[in-house]
């Protein structure tokens, strides 16, 4: 089955960005697109070195719905900040303890905190324990952690990592 | 009849003399008398034709276009050459076999010998002066091969290489003359240009042809200031002198004058030149010769000053001079020939040449005294031998012009000639055969074996037999010979021992007797030569000429060509823009066109200063090497909104990916260069670049504003209109390239596998060491692989991939291709390697890069073929619209294929690149191949 | 009302991409600049490209959600850029308004690796910033 | 619009001869690579200047600016391409040749 | 009213690019003029999407798709040049 | 029946390429078979060709079925089919010299050269401006990764300088091709020849530009002055078989020049009519004279037979910038003379310096060499027939421009230019020659210099002369069959000198106005 259908995953979502390339649902494009959607991961296996489970897909989605949400949020904030005076910003590095392991996980977190509001994920410890966190105007890194920690990290432990 | 081969046998000969030698060194003797012989014998046949006055042509067409027939020619004249040559040729031939010692490698000589002889034989046969140039370069050629015969000695290589030098200056200067004769004839053949003196002489060609065919002929007949190569090349082997220096090869020279006597004589051109060289010549190296005490040093000066002679007698230009120059010719082979085997025979029994240690030989050598001292009085011109003979009539000739103002001075210079000429005779002899006893020599010297003197006895009977019996001996080949050198009957002449007392005898007197005077009053004489004269050497002026071109030559080439390639690159460039300037020279110029001019939007204004800025920031921050790549790919992103802003999707596209892997491959390069450019070059130099660059830069603008501001009519409205219909594509430009113009596309995609296979080729082997540091000294950073990098752009994979196909089939009907997919897929690996390394990556493709290059190449070029199966030209598309149940219409293009090839190529090409560079690097992490560590002090 | 939707969505895009950018000029600090664009811009641009699909989809040609893609690729690039350029900037030491919290990790006594990975990092500091001086680079090499 | 393009072409020319003037690869390897920005730029243009007219047969569609320089240019760019790889790795070759980066491998500083 | 709109989007991106530019020349470091590279793409796909609007031609998408990713491509190589010096190791 | 023959040329190296880069792990003896057959093969194809011209006037081919001027034209004309013989036996005598061992010093060699071939035999035969660019660049991509095979420092600065500045000529050629497109409008050079010919006053100063820019292209191609600087260099440093085999390299310069020149802005282009004249005569005689200054300050002999091949590029261009009938069937004899001697030569110098220790080709005292005998006679006839002397085909090249000039008006400085050069030269290789093998030493002689007492090359010597004696024999051939030759010469110099047969060919007689 691995070896035939490597990504499961992977040949829908490619089928849909197949369709969205070409701005049609034909069923001409939708066949094409399933070839591709199947022989791409296919030809790429090699890629991959491992599989990736998802163990709750529709809190992924709801973890998706946050994170988008909070970058709307986010750029109005940050939108305030440039436009205030610029020497009232507090900027602030903040250390950020992982629970998370697996790589896509911590790169998805990673990735939401720099999406989101006024924060930027600038290195991770060599033992991706820790996130070193940069705030554009935070007074209490201690909360944000928190917050990303209960807002974030917890969702994705959930839908990445067996508990 | 057959001239040809009579010319050829020679050459023929020396082959299969040489080849022979290996049997034995003597067979190639032997060998080289039969050749010489069978020619001889072949020759003989046509003695009586041409006695009977008949001129024999041969004739076979070579160039004919050119006016250039191989065209042999057997008259009197060249006749006398050819029974000279060959007949003394075999004396020589037999003399040799015993000259040569053991050492000594005869085939070779004997080789040589025989193209000399061809090559002569050529020049007396040669109807075509082109012809006749080819063999007297021949003669040139062997005469440097027979000279630098003993090859180890200094003076033999530099002997023959001016030799050379001098007589093929001659030769060339011979090429420029009669390619003018020809000119002004109308032919090469001898025949016609003979008859055409007239024509010849009224030319105003004439002058300069003149002069060229003279500078030939002087330097080949060592006169006056040419003549110092010959006394250098006596440093060949004795035949060879004895053969080329005084029988044959330097009378080529006089032959030509001889020949082209009824075409070129009879104008004061003519006989200024000619005779004012041959009178300086005839002085100036009888007085030399004397000095001399190399034996063959003598006799080469003697030579020059009886080339001298018979050149004057060319150049006095009376029917009867010439005729005496061709009897001189005779008589003065006759006994120098002699005398040069006599010089050889001394030098082999005694071991030196020089008369100082020379002396009292006639107790030793009795015989050979004897003949040589009968030569020795031949060329004195004293009576009852040959020499004797041709000399009253030169003197006779000299007394012509008497009644002008300097007409005393010729017979006046002949006479003294004669008194040096007699002087160094007599010195020869005497110093030689009597005078004390010899000076430490080197051998005990004897009588020679027989067979080395028959040879002497031969022409020394001759001499006599000439000298007593003119009438009956000499008479029938002369009186032939002058005929047809004169092409009209030969004037009354009689050759006698006596003619009464005459001026010429009175000459002969007077020459004789000062000679004695001069030869016995020769010790203060000698004093003040060496005081005053001797140092006025002509070979070291042509030595220190040759040394002038040689230092000259390097210095220009150094100044020209100072391997430097800014020079290069600014002198193109300087070039160019010369070329650009004058382009607008030479009729109406029009800068500014008849088109309507298009307004300039603020958004079009913004890009393109950002693009001018970040090119100008990019020549200003150059040597800090990263800030410039920066600014490059802005300069980059500038140029793909210039072509999305002026309708070219697909460019704008392929400019976006090539950009990212020039970058991605300079920033590579820049790991292992330095990091910065150092300053080097001075203000000026820098202000010079900037003036050059903005003239350049400015031609481009000017050019680029002339041809916008004008319209124009274009072969596009046909790709527009068959673009579909014919092409099967909507997109124009993506069918231009895979079919209207598929061939170029063939052609760009075998440049890009090229660039793979030839970098492939260039880093093979290359081991570069990479920097632990950066340029400030911080180490680089650990994380070699960066986690979220790697895991995205894991995922970004497929999605490019995806990307790269949906282009490559969208390519035929809208922006896209093969081209650009390939670029997408080659970024989307680029990408893997950057985040998960080259090792990673490496083992996860395929292992044989180069097979996708073929393969692409080979999908690309069978497409093309296939068109051959239906009879049309390669690469004739063809394409169908196929309708698929579910899937619906589709098209399928045979360019389709053909793009799929060009991707592959495209894919492999840019992965060969990167996977080698990888390599480079990669190796480096092996301990034992750190061989090349990277120097660190620049 | 789509007009209005559509020159919303535009305008709002484009004051975000602006702002983005005014973030370039105006804020003190690289980290602090950071943080304009690859927030700004992604909302910014993906404004656009929102009003652009409408713009295509609403035009009887059929629906055109291909600029989907680009946002999608955005909101997955641009944090990965902004961490490498973050890093790279930490690596640099570039100065910073707010505290580089190394010295603050190396006095709590963290993990083993971090330790030793910060204690390169300030012996490296204090090697004078001389290049160009081959020997001393020899060895810094060797020592490597 | 056509002022500002030959003014663009001949600053990107003359930056590119400015470079390739230089003394060491690298800048020479930009300067080529400026002057085949301008070539291919230059090679465009000669079909004159066209807004927003791609040559995508469209129905309805009659004006479209020339194709035929566009794929001369794009030719003309993978041609580029491909050379400015060599010279790249050629730089990179004789820097390991030569032991520095001088173009005539010259010691200088 | 797209009309008025369009070119003050326009112009308000101008300016965004504009300001990037001045941040990639200014520097003063080299992530400065990297990240100024990377808003200059993410602006430059603005304007190529206000282009295809304002042409209604979607001819412009696949560049700025392109855009997007080589822009990526080349900020992730810049930095990895700046931490790692060998950027494929 | 389409005339495939026409483009086999192209395709047939292309071809043997592919399949040499898909055989790739197979063993070495297995592609050089492929590769030599292939040369071969092109060798016969060059000579059915040049049967097929000289009976027919001009064959066409249509790629892609796409007449003229829209698609892309080969044209096998007497001149193009003529070319592709002499690089054809060309190669095949340089690739028989490196199957012996430089094939295997480098990666590709095989693949490369026929790539080289391709990129000859393209441009000889396209009848497209762009086309011929891209040919070009085939030519010299393949030109520079040869050059460098095998690598060395100073091959690697060479080919360092040789790329930089021809990657410049691109450049420049992309910006002629462009001027002339955004004028005429057209890139077939029949229909360029035509729209020349018919262009506006207004216009004619861009053309006039175009043709000079590309006339720089071609200069730079062809070595002349002042851009010969990147030969010496480059020729002197490369292996023996590429530097025989570049011996060509030159000449597709020079034949653009006799192309382009006669056919775009030759005697009919109206206002820019012969466009160059003045220029080409001039820059050949200069060329010609530092050439040969080079030749004499030469210090090895490869940078001498380097040197030689710039001066014949200046004797060749003398001869076409006669721009005269005769001048022309000159310069067409002594193109492939020059092509074969300047192959034979570089093959010897390989040849003589591997037999002399670490010597090599320096004009410096070295050991006696093994073979001396027959290395000596072959050298001797090389350096007699590139100097020009009597009487192999270097003499009656000379004889033959000589000729043509004589009715110049320049004939004073052609003259005197020619015959002291030759002079120079004769002094030159007389030099060379006497210092190999006459002062050559006997082991023990030059045992105390350290650099001679290396082991030096011993072994047979025949196998390696065959592509050396054949070149001679090519050349001696030009002799005996000099007759033949240069009528078909005069044949295609008639073709060149009435363009209006090629334009008619491609473009049919719709094309003549
Ligand atoms: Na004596
Ligand atoms: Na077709």
């Amino acid at each position: 089955m691995r070896r035939l259908l490597p990504h499961p995953l992977l040949t829908p979502i490619l089928t849909v960005v197949w369709l969205l390339l070409n701005n049609s649902i034909a069923p001409g494009q939708i066949v094409l697109g399933l070839i591709l959607g199947w022989a791409i991961p296919l030809l790429s296996i090699r890629f991959w070195p491992d599989k990736v489970y998802v163990y709750k897909p529709l809190t992924l989605m709801r973890y998706i719905i946050v994170v988008l949400i909070d970058i709307v949020v986010a750029n109005f904030i940050v939108a305030r900040r440039i436009l205030g005076n610029p020497d009232r910003l507090k900027p602030a590095f903040a250390k950020l303890p992982l629970d998370l392991t697996s790589d896509l996980a911590i790169s998805l977190l990673a990735n939401s905190i720099t999406l989101t509001p006024g924060t930027l994920s600038a290195r991770l410890s060599s033992d991706r324990k820790y996130l070193l966190i940069h705030a554009l105007n935070e007074t209490d890194p201690d909360a944000l952690i928190v917050t990303i920690k209960q807002r974030y990290e917890r969702l994705l432990k959930e839908i990445f990592e067996k508990c | 009849m057959n001239l040809l081969l009579i010319s050829l046998t020679p050459f023929i000969g020396a082959i299969f003399t040489a080849a022979i030698s290996r049997l034995g060194r003597l067979h190639s003797a032997w060998a080289a008398v039969v050749v010489t012989s069978l020619a001889l014998l072949l020759l003989l046949p046509l003695v009586p034709d041409v006695f009977a006055g008949q001129v024999l042509i041969q004739r076979f067409s070579w160039i004919p276009m050119a006016g250039l027939d191989v065209a042999f020619r057997l008259d009197g004249f060249a006749l006398l050459f050819a029974l000279l040559i060959l007949g003394i040729g075999l004396l020589i031939v037999i003399y040799a076999r015993y000259y040569l010692s053991e050492r000594d490698d005869m085939g070779r000589f004997y080789a040589y010998l025989l193209l000399f002889m061809g090559s002569m034989l050529g020049i007396a046969l040669s109807e075509n002066i082109i012809q006749l140039l080819i063999f007297w370069e021949f003669t040139s050629l062997s005469s440097f091969l027979l000279i630098s015969y003993w090859q180890h000695r200094q003076e033999s290589r530099n002997g023959a290489r001016m030799a050379l030098a001098v007589t093929g200056a001659g030769g060339l200067a011979l090429l420029g003359g009669f390619l003018l004769l020809g000119e002004i004839v109308g032919s090469y053949d001898l025949s016609v240009i003979l008859a055409s003196g007239d024509i010849i002489r009224a030319d105003p060609l004439y002058r300069p042809m003149l002069i060229l065919v003279l500078l030939g002929a002087f330097t080949k007949s060592a006169q006056f200031p040419f003549h110092f190569w010959l006394p250098n090349a006596m440093a060949a082997p004795t035949p060879v002198s004895a053969y080329l220096h005084s029988a044959t090869m330097v009378k080529a020279g006089v032959f030509l004058l001889a020949r082209l006597f009824p075409a070129l004589s009879g104008t004061p051109e003519w006989f200024w030149l000619v005779s004012m060289t041959g009178l300086t010549t005839l002085l100036l190296a009888a007085y030399i010769a004397l000095f001399k005490h190399d034996l063959k040093g003598l006799l080469a000066y003697s030579t020059i000053s009886h080339l001298g002679l018979i050149t004057l007698l060319f150049g006095i230009g009376t029917p009867l001079a010439a005729v005496a120059g061709v009897f001189h010719m005779i008589n003065h082979a006759i006994f120098k020939a002699s005398l040069f085997m006599a010089a050889g025979i001394i030098d082999h029994e005694t071991g030196t040449r020089d008369m100082r240690r020379l002396s009292g030989l006639w107790m030793f050598m009795p015989y050979t005294a004897s003949l040589a001292m009968v030569a020795a009085a031949s060329m004195a011109g004293v009576p009852l031998f040959n020499g004797f003979l041709s000399k009253e009539m030169f003197f006779t000739e000299t007394l012509l012009r008497t009644d002008e103002v300097w007409g005393w001075l010729l017979p006046a210079a002949a006479t003294m000639a004669g008194i040096f000429a007699v002087a160094y005779s007599l010195r020869f002899v005497h110093n030689v055969f009597f005078n004390g006893m010899p000076v430490n020599l080197p051998k005990t010297p004897h009588e020679p074996p027989r067979w080395m003197k028959v040879p002497m006895e031969v022409l020394v009977a001759l001499c006599l037999l000439v000298g007593i019996f003119p009438a009956i001996t000499v008479e029938p080949i002369l009186a032939v010979a002058a005929a047809s050198v004169l092409q009209a009957p030969i004037p009354e002449h009689d050759l006698a021992i006596w003619h009464g007392f005459n001026p010429a005898v009175w000459m002969s007197m007077i020459a004789l007797i000062g000679g004695a005077l001069v030869y016995l009053n020769r010790r203060p004489l000698f004093r003040l030569h060496y005081q005053l004269i001797s140092h006025l050497e002509f070979k070291k002026v042509y030595n220190y000429l040759l040394e002038q071109l040689f230092r000259f030559s390097v210095q220009v080439t150094k100044a020209l060509n100072p391997n430097s390639l800014q020079r290069m690159v600014f002198v193109f460039i300087i070039f160019i823009l010369v070329l650009g300037v004058s382009g607008f020279s030479g009729g109406e110029v029009l800068l500014t066109g008849h088109r309507e001019l298009l307004p300039v939007d603020g958004v079009s204004l913004l890009v393109a200063l950002v693009l001018m800025i970040s090119a100008v920031g990019t020549v200003f921050l150059h040597k800090q090497r990263f800030v410039a790549l920066i600014l490059l790919g802005a300069v980059g992103l500038g140029i793909s909104l210039i072509f999305i802003k002026f309708s070219a999707p697909d460019l704008a596209l392929t400019q976006l990916s090539v950009e990212v892997v020039t970058i991605v491959l300079l920033l590579l390069a820049l790991y292992f260069l330095p990091q910065h450019s150092p300053t080097e070059s001075s203000k000026l130099r820098q202000y010079r670049d900037l003036m050059v660059a903005l003239a350049v830069g400015g031609g481009v603008a000017v050019l680029a504003w002339a041809v916008l501001t004008r319209p124009y009519e274009t072969i596009a409205d046909y790709f527009l209109a068959n673009s579909v219909t014919g092409g099967g594509g909507t997109n124009v430009v993506n069918v231009i390239l895979v079919d209207f113009r598929g061939y170029d596309t063939l052609g760009e995609i075998t440049v890009l596998a090229l660039a793979g296979l030839g970098i492939y080729a260039m880093l093979d082997h290359l081991h570069l060491t990479g920097t632990s540091h950066d340029a400030s000294g911080r180490f680089w950073d650990h994380d070699m692989h960066p986690v979220f990098m790697a895991s995205f752009t894991r995922l970004l994979l497929p999605l490019a991939l995806l990307v790269a196909i949906f282009i490559l089939l969208r390519g035929h009907n809208l922006p896209g291709g093969g081209f650009i997919a390939g670029l997408i897929t080659a970024v989307a690996l680029i990408m893997q390697y950057l985040a998960n390394g080259v090792t990673w990556t490496q083992s996860r493709l395929p292992a044989n890069i180069h097979s996708i290059i073929g393969f692409g190449l080979l999908i690309a070029v069978s497409t093309g073929l296939a068109s051959w199966l239906f009879d049309h030209p390669f690469l004739t598309s063809t394409f169908s619209h196929i309708h698929w149940p579910l899937v619906g219409e589709f098209e399928l293009a045979s360019a389709m294929a053909f793009d799929l090839g060009v991707y592959l190529v495209v894919v492999g090409a840019t992965l060969l690149i990167l996977i080698n560079l990888g390599l480079v690097h990669s190796m480096t992490l092996l301990p034992k191949t750190k061989k090349h560590s990277r120097k660190w002090k620049h | 009302m789509l007009d209005y939707l559509l020159s919303f969505l535009i305008l709002f895009g484009a004051i975000f991409t602006f702002i983005g950018s005014l973030g370039l000029v105006r804020l003190k600090d690289f980290y602090t600049r950071l943080h304009g664009p690859t927030k700004a811009t992604t909302l910014g641009v993906g404004s656009i490209l929102i009003a652009s699909a409408i713009f295509f989809s609403t035009r009887g040609t059929g629906i055109s959600l291909h600029e989907i893609l680009i946002t999608l690729f955005l909101l997955i690039t641009a944090p990965v850029s902004a961490h490498l350029l973050a890093k790279a900037a930490l690596h640099l030491e570039l100065n910073s308004l707010a505290k580089i919290p190394t010295k603050k990790v190396q006095q709590e006594g963290l993990e083993q690796a971090n330790q030793t990975e910060v204690a390169q990092q300030t012996t490296e500091k204090i090697e004078p910033l001389t290049s160009s001086d081959g020997s001393q680079d020899q060895e810094l090499a060797q020592k490597q | 619009m056509e002022a500002l393009i030959s003014i663009v072409l001949g600053t990107l020319t003359a930056c590119g001869v400015y470079l390739i003037l230089r003394f060491r690869t690298f800048p020479v390897v930009l300067g080529l690579t400026f002057l085949s920005y301008a070539a291919n730029l230059f090679l465009l243009v000669m079909g004159r200047l066209t807004i927003g007219k791609p040559p995508v047969i469209t129905e309805g569609v009659t004006d479209y600016a020339d194709p035929l320089p566009q794929a001369l240019v794009l030719t003309a760019i993978v041609i580029g391409f491909a050379m400015t790889a060599f010279v790249i790795m050629l730089s990179l070759k004789a820097y390991a040749a030569l032991g520095n980066d001088h173009v005539d491998g010259k010691h200088k500083l | 009213m797209l009309d008025i709109v369009l070119p003050i989007a326009f112009g308000l991106v101008a300016v965004a690019v504009a300001m990037s530019f001045w941040r990639l020349l200014r520097g003063p470091s080299a992530p400065d003029r990297i990240l100024a590279l990377d808003t200059l793409n993410i602006n430059t796909i603005a304007l190529l999407v206000l282009l295809g609007i304002h042409l209604s031609s979607a001819l412009f998408f696949e560049a700025a798709l392109l855009i997007a990713l080589m822009g990526f491509i080349s900020t992730v190589a810049f930095c990895k040049y700046l931490l790692r010096g060998d950027i494929i190791e | 029946m389409m005339n495939h023959i026409v483009i086999a040329p192209v395709l047939l190296p292309l071809l043997i390429a592919t399949l040499l880069l898909l055989i790739r792990q197979q063993n070495l003896s297995f592609q050089r078979i492929l590769s030599i057959a292939s040369v071969a093969a092109q060798v016969i194809l060059a000579a059915m060709l040049l049967r097929a011209v000289s009976s027919e006037e001009i064959l066409v081919y249509a790629v892609g079925n796409w007449a003229a001027p829209f698609g892309i034209i080969l044209v096998a004309d007497r001149l193009a089919a003529y070319m592709l013989m002499i690089s054809a036996l060309l190669a095949f005598c340089a690739l028989i010299y490196a199957v012996r061992k430089s094939d295997r010093i480098g990666q590709h060699f095989h693949v490369l050269f026929q790539l080289q071939l391709l990129g000859l035999n393209g441009a000889f035969l396209t009848g497209d401006l762009f086309n011929l660019f891209v040919f070009f660049e085939i030519l010299l991509l393949a030109s520079y990764s040869l050059l460098l095979h095998g690598g060395g420092r100073l091959r690697t600065k060479a080919g360092l300088h040789f790329v930089v500045i021809n990657l410049v000529g691109s450049t420049l050629f992309l910006f002629a091709v462009g001027i002339l497109y955004g004028t005429l409008g057209t890139l077939n050079m029949a229909d360029l020849a035509v729209k020349v010919a018919a262009s506006p006053d207004e216009n004619v100063f861009l053309v006039r530009v175009a043709g000079f820019l590309l006339f720089g292209v071609f200069a730079l191609k062809a070595a002349l002055l002042p851009i010969y600087t990147w030969l010496p260099a480059a020729y002197a440093h490369t292996t023996a078989a590429v530097a025989a085999l570049f011996a060509i390299m030159t000449k597709v310069g020079a034949y653009c020049i006799l192309r382009v020149y006669t056919l775009i802005f030759g005697e009919q282009a109206g206002p820019a009519a012969n466009l160059i004249e003045g220029w080409l005569l001039p820059l050949a005689l200069a060329t010609l004279i530092v050439g040969m200054i080079g030749v004499i300050a030469s210090t090895r002999l490869r940078q001498q037979a380097a040197y030689l091949v710039v001066a014949s590029i200046g004797s060749l261009l003398i001869a076409f910038g006669l721009n005269t009938n005769a001048g022309i069937v000159a310069g067409l004899y002594y193109l492939p003379h020059s092509t074969f001697a300047a192959a034979a030569f570089f093959l010897l110098a390989d040849i003589i310096a591997s037999r002399r220790g670490k010597i090599n080709d320096k004009f410096d005292l070295g050991p006696m060499i093994a073979h001396k005998r027959l290395l000596g006679v072959l050298f001797f006839s090389t350096a007699i027939l590139i100097v020009g002397l009597p009487p192999l085909s270097g003499f009656i090249g000379k004889f033959l421009i000589l000729q043509a000039a004589l009715t110049h008006s320049m004939l004073p400085w052609i003259m005197s230019i020619i015959l002291l050069t030759s002079l120079l030269g004769l002094i030159a290789v007389a030099r060379s020659g006497s210092l190999l093998f006459y002062r050559a030493q006997s082991m023990e002689a030059v045992s105390h210099i350290p650099e001679a007492s290396v082991t030096v090359k011993t072994g047979s010597v025949t196998v390696e002369l065959m592509p050396v004696i054949s070149l001679l024999l090519l050349c001696i051939a030009l002799v005996i069959y000099a007759g033949p030759v240069t009528e078909f010469s005069l044949t295609i110099a008639d073709q060149l000198l009435q363009p209006t047969i090629y334009i008619r060919a491609v473009l049919g007689d719709g094309g003549i106005t």
